[in-house]
């Protein structure tokens, strides 16, 4: 019974903090409030029988990749003339039409995912579990993933440099000329 | 073998041609001259062993051996594609054009390009093989790899070396005869496709093709592919519009090539695929075929009359003359068949002559547009009267070859269809008016004295000599030409009278 | 000797082969010797070959090679030789000759003087291969082939651009007679199955009836190919301005050989109009309405030139009814003699613009009788002849043409009526002409006289002109007899009375001034109906409004090439479908996304409806 | 723990709702900082709907499913981090709508 009432508190979060997230002006204000949701969603795994992926959840997710967008904007110091441009990014003419197909689609899943039924869980499937199949079975799945972190590395790693500047910006305004 | 090196020799010449720019500027045209005499010095040598009694049998087409030559070796094998040539009377004819008028062009651009010399020439010399792949090849699959062959190199001498507006003529040439093309691509498919339904068997052999079994309404569309693809190449009206575009732009060989040997592959596709693959379906459609040809020829001299531009004008006059070919082919009697192998050839000659004549008078005075010429004659006498010999030559003079072809057409259509004879015949006073305003218009009329241009000099006479020669000799003695194309003539009319059990 | 009937249009062909090469090496004493030389020869042998014919009258044919056989059709290079050919022959070569000799001295001062006999020497040989002809397709290359040679000449001198429209003029107007007559040929094969001459009149022997619809259908095309070339009504309006050319050419071209070949083409394939008795009319009927209309018009012309032209006109209407009442021999015979003479007055009026600064205006000139009294001879005779006046060569012929028609059943005496008021037009201009030309004061003073090479040609035209009447052609092989009773006496007497009236009115009118006709003509009717005449009936005006302007404006209107059209509004379409899809390239990112969103919507709602 | 007993739809719910409020961000948002973040609530909301079906079933394969999506994300996020560090350098500017370069 407990557990109920805590998934839909946790529920409750991850939706407020990801709606909050969403409209923020003040960028770091935004990444906190999905650093909730990315918490709160961590409860939810925890509550339906999935502790090892919980545990990811909060250490690579809210952990790692949230801080890499903090360092981040912390180089870019978009600063208050930024959030009160996201401000007047933000009219209704900009969101009306995105809202309502949102709207659409999410009828759709609604409908789509009404005839599920049957309880979340049943079980606990343990931390042994998913490493037995992902060694197992899923291993092609393991070189895969590691391939694409590297192909991340790399990739984050060149276009991070600085000498980039250097490329010809002459030559992109000639294309822009060209238009 | 000897069809395979025929080819070969100019593919190979084309690349030595573009290797050759680099000993100097002069050098890729000696070349390409040299390359295509020698082509032509081993067919003629190849043919001189065929015994005469043979050239005067008639081929079955369907049996290969009993045609002049038959190569024929496995290609793809998986889909029965070949490399198959083979040559009858008809193929030897156009192939002996293809190479005369090709020294012609040679010669016909020998001072004309001035950028690229080498690569300039390899494109003729790869337009040549294309051709001649066309006119030998008798597997549809290797068939259509040399239409597009033909095609590409005639699209880059259009577009490189052409004329103020080459890009858009180019593109449109193009267009047209890609288009056209991939239907027939469509309808050898089909084709292939059907045969091999019948009977187990991938080919893509014509002479296998010839028997296939098709449905009368299959047949119709699949026969619309092909002609279609052979009408734009002709050109016939409504597919003419490419031509007048793409000969004005085009460098003064490219306009010999175009007039004098690539409209006769349209022409020989009529001949020997469209209506003998599928007989039944082009009896049913001759008469719209008909039709067709006869607007062609008034529409192509209502056009020519109106033009100021010499080299659009002597396009759309092709237009016309290749109207009666359509008209002969349709035909499909001895006398209209036999004619329009006779307007093909002779055609080839006026017309290209006449592209000579518009590319030098473009060469000299920097225009081809006819309100400023006028009184030619007096500073170029020799380029006056052989330009007169060319214009009653192509308004149809008899006595030159290209009466000997019309006069057949319309004996040929008299017999089948007589009102289309009539409106037809117009085209002879139609052709009168501008083949004469042409005349009146560049040559004639108050000479400018102050010009300073310079006559034909020795090499254009020798050119021009050449076809006038033959011109004169078809005109007054075209029996030879009727003999060796009578037997390919007259098997294909009773192939196809025993298929479609009657006359066309 | 028979074999060599090929070296006669042989020799003038290679003399114009030969000119053409070699214009720039050659004196131009061995151009007129060669150009003039040839058809000399070619006269020599014509004439061996003429007297071995008169003593042994056979006819022959000479094959010479196969110019074409397609299937059942064939058609030879061959001669055939019998007495219609030999007269015909005998004028090309005879007159040619004289022509030839006359223009050494006419073209003397002309820069182009190896191209003027190159065309002339091949107009020779065409016009010969023409009568030659054993079969209609060589004939139809000959006819061709004159056609060139008339249009070459008449332009000949190109540097004025009238001259190459009248050049053009007279091509494409002939030809469309051309081309009804390849029409004809067409139906002829395909019903006969031959294009032989003889071989036609036997076939059509086997296979017509008289009165059938096919041979009216073929003798009619065959007739409109004479009418153009013949200028016979409604094809004639070339030949006036056909006159732009040098006027020895009008002389051999447009009087004496090319223009007659119409008449020539229809005596030749008398056998197959003997199977329609309608076409035989017609070419009656078109003969007279012509030979009328012409000699109508040519009353009122100024131009010396035109007057000869429409005169020409007017005489082959004769030639044309004499043919169509089936009096092919007078027809034939007064071709010959039409040669003679016309080509006599027509060499007259070249010397007279030869010497007169190439004055052409008749009203210009007078008084010449005393200046150049050779040319007033050639003229008085030719004049003579042409009027038909008594014991001159037209006389003869033509009054055999009037007595013939009049026996005609039915119409008969309105053809010889008509004729009779052809006749006595004739008479009165003709020698309005002399009056004006060669009487009255001097206006204009002639700067040098005929030499030898113009006399010799005028004089032996003269005695020509005189005396052709007495030969006698020998075409009896070649012509069915006709039935001749001689009519009344007065239907004679009247024919050769009304020229002698002819010519008096024209002294009254034009030279004694007796007849005072000045308020007459002057009168509004009169002043309106001259006017009609001068411009040829309108006849010219009517054609230019009905086939020249409409086709110029069809080419103008179609030159922009409507088809194209249909291809550039595929070009267009597809345009605007390029510019569409484009504009959703926007390079906006949320937009993308947008429309995937819009994509994820419908694919989903597919897939739910499809579950 | 002995499993969670409510209906799978209402997870499913959630996770479709954090999915097109992610996606709405995506369409919303012209800074690309928080298009990154929308995506991110995306490959979120799959990784939940995936770690539930696995957790319906009882089987370990929908966690492992949510590894390969933190690996897609974690390589996502660096390039792209890395991208906007690029794009702020060179146009002064993270407006994702003044980058239309490759306008047709």
């Amino acid at each position: 019974m407990l557990e109920i009432i805590l998934f839909y508190i946790a529920a409750t979060v991850a939706l407020v903090s990801t709606i909050l997230a969403m409209t923020r002006a003040n960028a770091i204000h935004a990444l906190i409030y999905l650093i909730v949701s990315l918490l709160a969603v961590a409860v939810i795994f925890y509550l339906i029988g999935a502790p090892f992926v919980a545990a990811l959840e909060i250490v690579i997710y809210a952990g790692a990749i949230m801080v890499l967008f903090v360092f981040v904007i912390m180089m870019l110091n978009l600063g208050a003339k930024g959030d009160a441009r996201e401000k007047t990014w933000m009219r209704p003419s900009v969101w009306v039409g995105p809202a309502l197909l949102t709207i659409v689609l999410f009828a759709e899943l609604l409908y789509v995912i009404s005839s599920a039924e049957g309880p979340v869980s049943t079980g606990v499937v343990g931390a042994k579990q998913v490493g037995l199949s992902l060694f197992g079975p899923y291993v092609l799945a393991v070189e895969i993933a590691s391939m694409l972190l590297l192909a991340g590395l790399v990739g984050s790693f060149h276009l991070g440099r600085r000498y980039l500047d250097r490329a010809p910006s002459s030559e992109l305004g000639h294309q822009q000329e060209g238009e | 073998m000897l069809m395979i090196n025929l080819i070969l020799i100019l593919l190979i010449g084309g690349v030595v041609a573009i290797f050759s720019e680099r000993l100097g500027a002069d050098v890729p045209r000696k070349v390409a001259l040299a390359v295509v005499i020698i082509d032509l010095i081993y067919l003629l040598i190849a043919l001189s062993t065929i015994p005469q009694l043979e050239t005067l049998q008639a081929p079955v087409p369907s049996d290969p051996e009993t045609w002049l030559m038959h190569y024929s070796v496995e290609w793809i094998p998986a889909f029965g594609i070949k490399i198959e040539l083979a040559l009858d009377g008809l193929s030897m004819l156009m192939v002996l054009l293809t190479l005369i008028l090709g020294a012609v062009a040679v010669s016909a651009s020998w001072t004309d390009i001035k950028v690229r010399q080498g690569f300039f020439e390899a494109n003729l010399l790869w337009t040549l093989a294309g051709v001649l792949g066309v006119f030998m090849a008798l597997d549809l699959f290797l068939f259509f790899l040399f239409w597009e062959v033909m095609l590409i190199p005639m699209y880059f001498m259009i577009a490189i070396w052409g004329h103020e507006n080459r890009g858009y003529a180019a593109m449109k040439f193009f267009i047209f005869t890609q288009a056209s093309g991939l239907l027939m691509l469509v309808s050898i498919l089909a084709l292939v496709v059907i045969h091999h339904g019948n009977t187990g068997v991938w080919t893509f052999s014509y002479f296998d093709l010839l028997s296939a079994q098709i449905a009368a309404q299959t047949a119709f569309w699949l026969m619309l592919g092909f002609f279609v693809a052979f009408v734009v190449k002709l050109p016939g009206f409504p597919f003419h519009t490419w031509l007048p575009d793409a000969h004005t732009q085009a460098p003064t060989a490219g306009s010999v090539i175009l007039a004098g040997i690539l409209l006769k592959t349209g022409a020989y596709g009529l001949i020997r695929f469209a209506v003998p693959l599928f007989p039944q379906a082009s009896m049913e459609f001759a008469p719209v075929a008909l039709w067709l040809g006869v607007a062609g020829v008034i529409y192509g001299a209502i056009l020519a009359f109106g033009q100021t531009d010499f080299k659009r004008l002597v396009a759309y006059s092709s237009v016309s003359h290749m109207g009666f070919v359509l008209l002969g082919v349709y035909a499909w009697n001895i006398l209209a068949l036999q004619g329009a192998v006779m307007q093909m050839v002779a055609h080839g000659f006026s017309t290209a002559a006449l592209f000579m004549i518009a590319g030098s008078l473009q060469e000299r005075l920097h225009t081809r547009d006819m309100r400023e010429m006028g009184g030619l004659w007096q500073n170029m006498p020799r380029m006056g009267a052989i330009a007169m010999f060319f214009i009653v030559a192509s308004l149809g003079l008899p006595g030159l070859g290209n009466f000997v072809a019309e006069f057949l057409v319309l004996l040929g259509l008299f017999q089948v269809d007589r009102l289309l004879a009539v409106i037809a015949a117009l085209g002879l006073i139609t052709g009168a008016a501008y083949s004469l305003l042409l005349m009146q218009r560049s040559f004639q009329g108050e000479p400018d004295e102050t010009r300073q241009l310079v006559d034909f000099g020795t090499r254009e006479m020798l050119t021009m000599a050449v076809m006038m020669t033959a011109l004169i000799v078809l005109g007054i003695y075209p029996q030879p030409i009727l003999d060796i194309s009578r037997p390919v003539v007259e098997s294909l009319i009773s192939f196809s009278s025993i298929v479609t059990g009657g006359s066309l | 000797m028979r074999e060599l009937i090929g070296l006669i249009p042989l020799i003038p062909l290679l003399s114009s082969a030969t000119l053409m090469l070699f214009a720039g090496h050659l004196s131009r004493f061995a151009i007129g010797l060669l150009g003039v030389g040839s058809v000399g020869i070619a006269a020599i042998l014509t004439a061996k070959m003429g007297i071995d014919f008169l003593g042994n009258p056979e006819v022959f044919k000479v094959t010479l090679w196969t110019w074409m056989q397609v299937g059942t059709f064939s058609s030879d290079v061959a001669f055939y030789f019998d007495g219609l050919t030999l007269v015909m022959m005998s004028v090309i070569t005879g007159v040619g000759f004289l022509i030839h000799l006359f223009s050494t001295e006419f073209m003397e001062e002309d820069v182009s003087y190896a191209r003027y006999f190159a065309y002339l020497n091949m107009f020779v040989a065409a016009m010969l291969i023409l009568v030659m002809a054993d079969n209609l397709l060589l004939l139809y290359l000959g006819w061709e082939g004159v056609g060139v040679c008339s249009y070459l000449l008449v332009g000949f001198w190109y540097q004025n651009s009238a001259n190459g429209y009248a050049a053009r003029k007279a091509f494409i107007v002939t030809r469309i007679g051309d081309t009804l007559m390849a029409l004809g040929l067409f139906l002829l094969f395909t019903e006969l199955g031959t294009l032989d001459i003889q071989a036609l009149g036997d076939a059509a022997k086997d296979k017509w009836q008289v009165g059938d619809s096919m041979p009216l259908i073929a003798c009619l095309l065959i007739l409109g190919g004479a009418v153009g070339k013949s200028a016979q009504l409604p094809l004639h309006t070339w030949l006036p301005d056909a006159m732009a050319g040098p006027t020895p050419v009008s002389a051999l071209i447009h009087a004496a050989t090319m223009v007659t070949a119409g008449v020539y083409l229809i005596a030749r394939t008398h056998e197959l109009y003997l199977f329609a008795p309608i076409a035989m009319i017609a070419v009656a009927l078109v003969g007279l309405a012509t030979s009328l209309m012409a000699a109508f018009t040519a009353l009122t012309q100024h131009d010396i030139k035109r007057i000869l032209a429409y005169s020409t006109i007017s005489q082959i209407g004769y030639m044309f009814l004499a043919l169509g009442v089936g009096a092919w021999t007078a027809g034939i015979f007064h071709l010959m003699t039409h040669a003679f003479f016309k080509a006599l007055l027509f060499l007259g009026s070249g010397a007279i613009i030869h010497c007169l600064h190439h004055e052409h205006n008749i009203f210009k000139m007078g008084g010449l009788r005393t200046r150049m009294p050779v040319t007033f001879w050639s003229f008085m005779i030719g004049s003579a002849a042409l009027a038909a006046l008594p014991m001159t060569s037209g006389f003869f012929s033509k009054d055999q043409i009037l007595l013939q028609a009049y026996q005609v059943d039915g119409i008969g005496p309105w053809l010889w009526f008509g004729g009779l008021v052809g006749a006595l037009l004739t008479a009165v201009y003709s020698f309005r002409l002399v009056f004006v030309v060669f009487f009255g004061q001097v206006n204009t003073e002639p700067d040098k006289d005929t030499g030898w090479r113009m006399v010799i040609p005028l004089s032996l035209l003269c005695i020509l002109a005189m005396m052709g009447g007495w030969i006698i052609i020998p075409v009896t092989q070649v012509f069915p007899l006709a039935v001749f009773e001689h009519p009344a006496h007065w239907v004679e007497y009247v024919s050769i009375a009304v020229p002698i009236v002819g010519v008096i009115i024209a002294y009254l009118i034009f030279l004694g001034g007796q007849l005072k006709v000045d308020v007459f003509t002057n009168s509004f009717v009169m002043q309106k109906l001259q006017q009609f005449w001068f411009s040829g009936w309108r006849i010219d005006w009517l054609y230019d409004q009905l086939l020249v302007r409409p086709y110029y404006g069809l080419a103008r209107a179609l030159k922009l090439e409507p088809v194209d059209n249909f291809y550039r509004l595929v070009v267009t379409i597809s345009q605007t479908f390029n510019q569409w899809l484009s504009a959703g390239q926007s390079g906006q990112m949320r937009r993308y996304i947008t429309s995937m969103v819009f994509g994820l919507i419908v694919l989903l709602a597919i897939l739910v409806r499809a579950s | 723990m002995e499993g969670l007993n409510i209906p799978l739809n209402h997870i499913l719910l959630i996770a479709s709702l954090l999915f097109v409020i992610g996606m709405l961000g995506l369409m919303i948002r012209r800074n690309i900082i928080f298009i990154l973040m929308s995506l991110e609530v995306m490959l979120n909301s799959a990784a939940l709907a995936f770690v539930a079906a696995g957790a319906h079933w009882g089987q370990p394969d929908g966690q492992i499913v949510f590894m390969l999506i933190l690996s897609i994300a974690a390589a996502e996020v660096a390039v792209g981090l890395s991208l906007v560090l690029q794009v702020q350098r060179r146009f002064r500017s993270l407006d994702m709508d003044s980058l239309d370069w490759m306008r047709g």
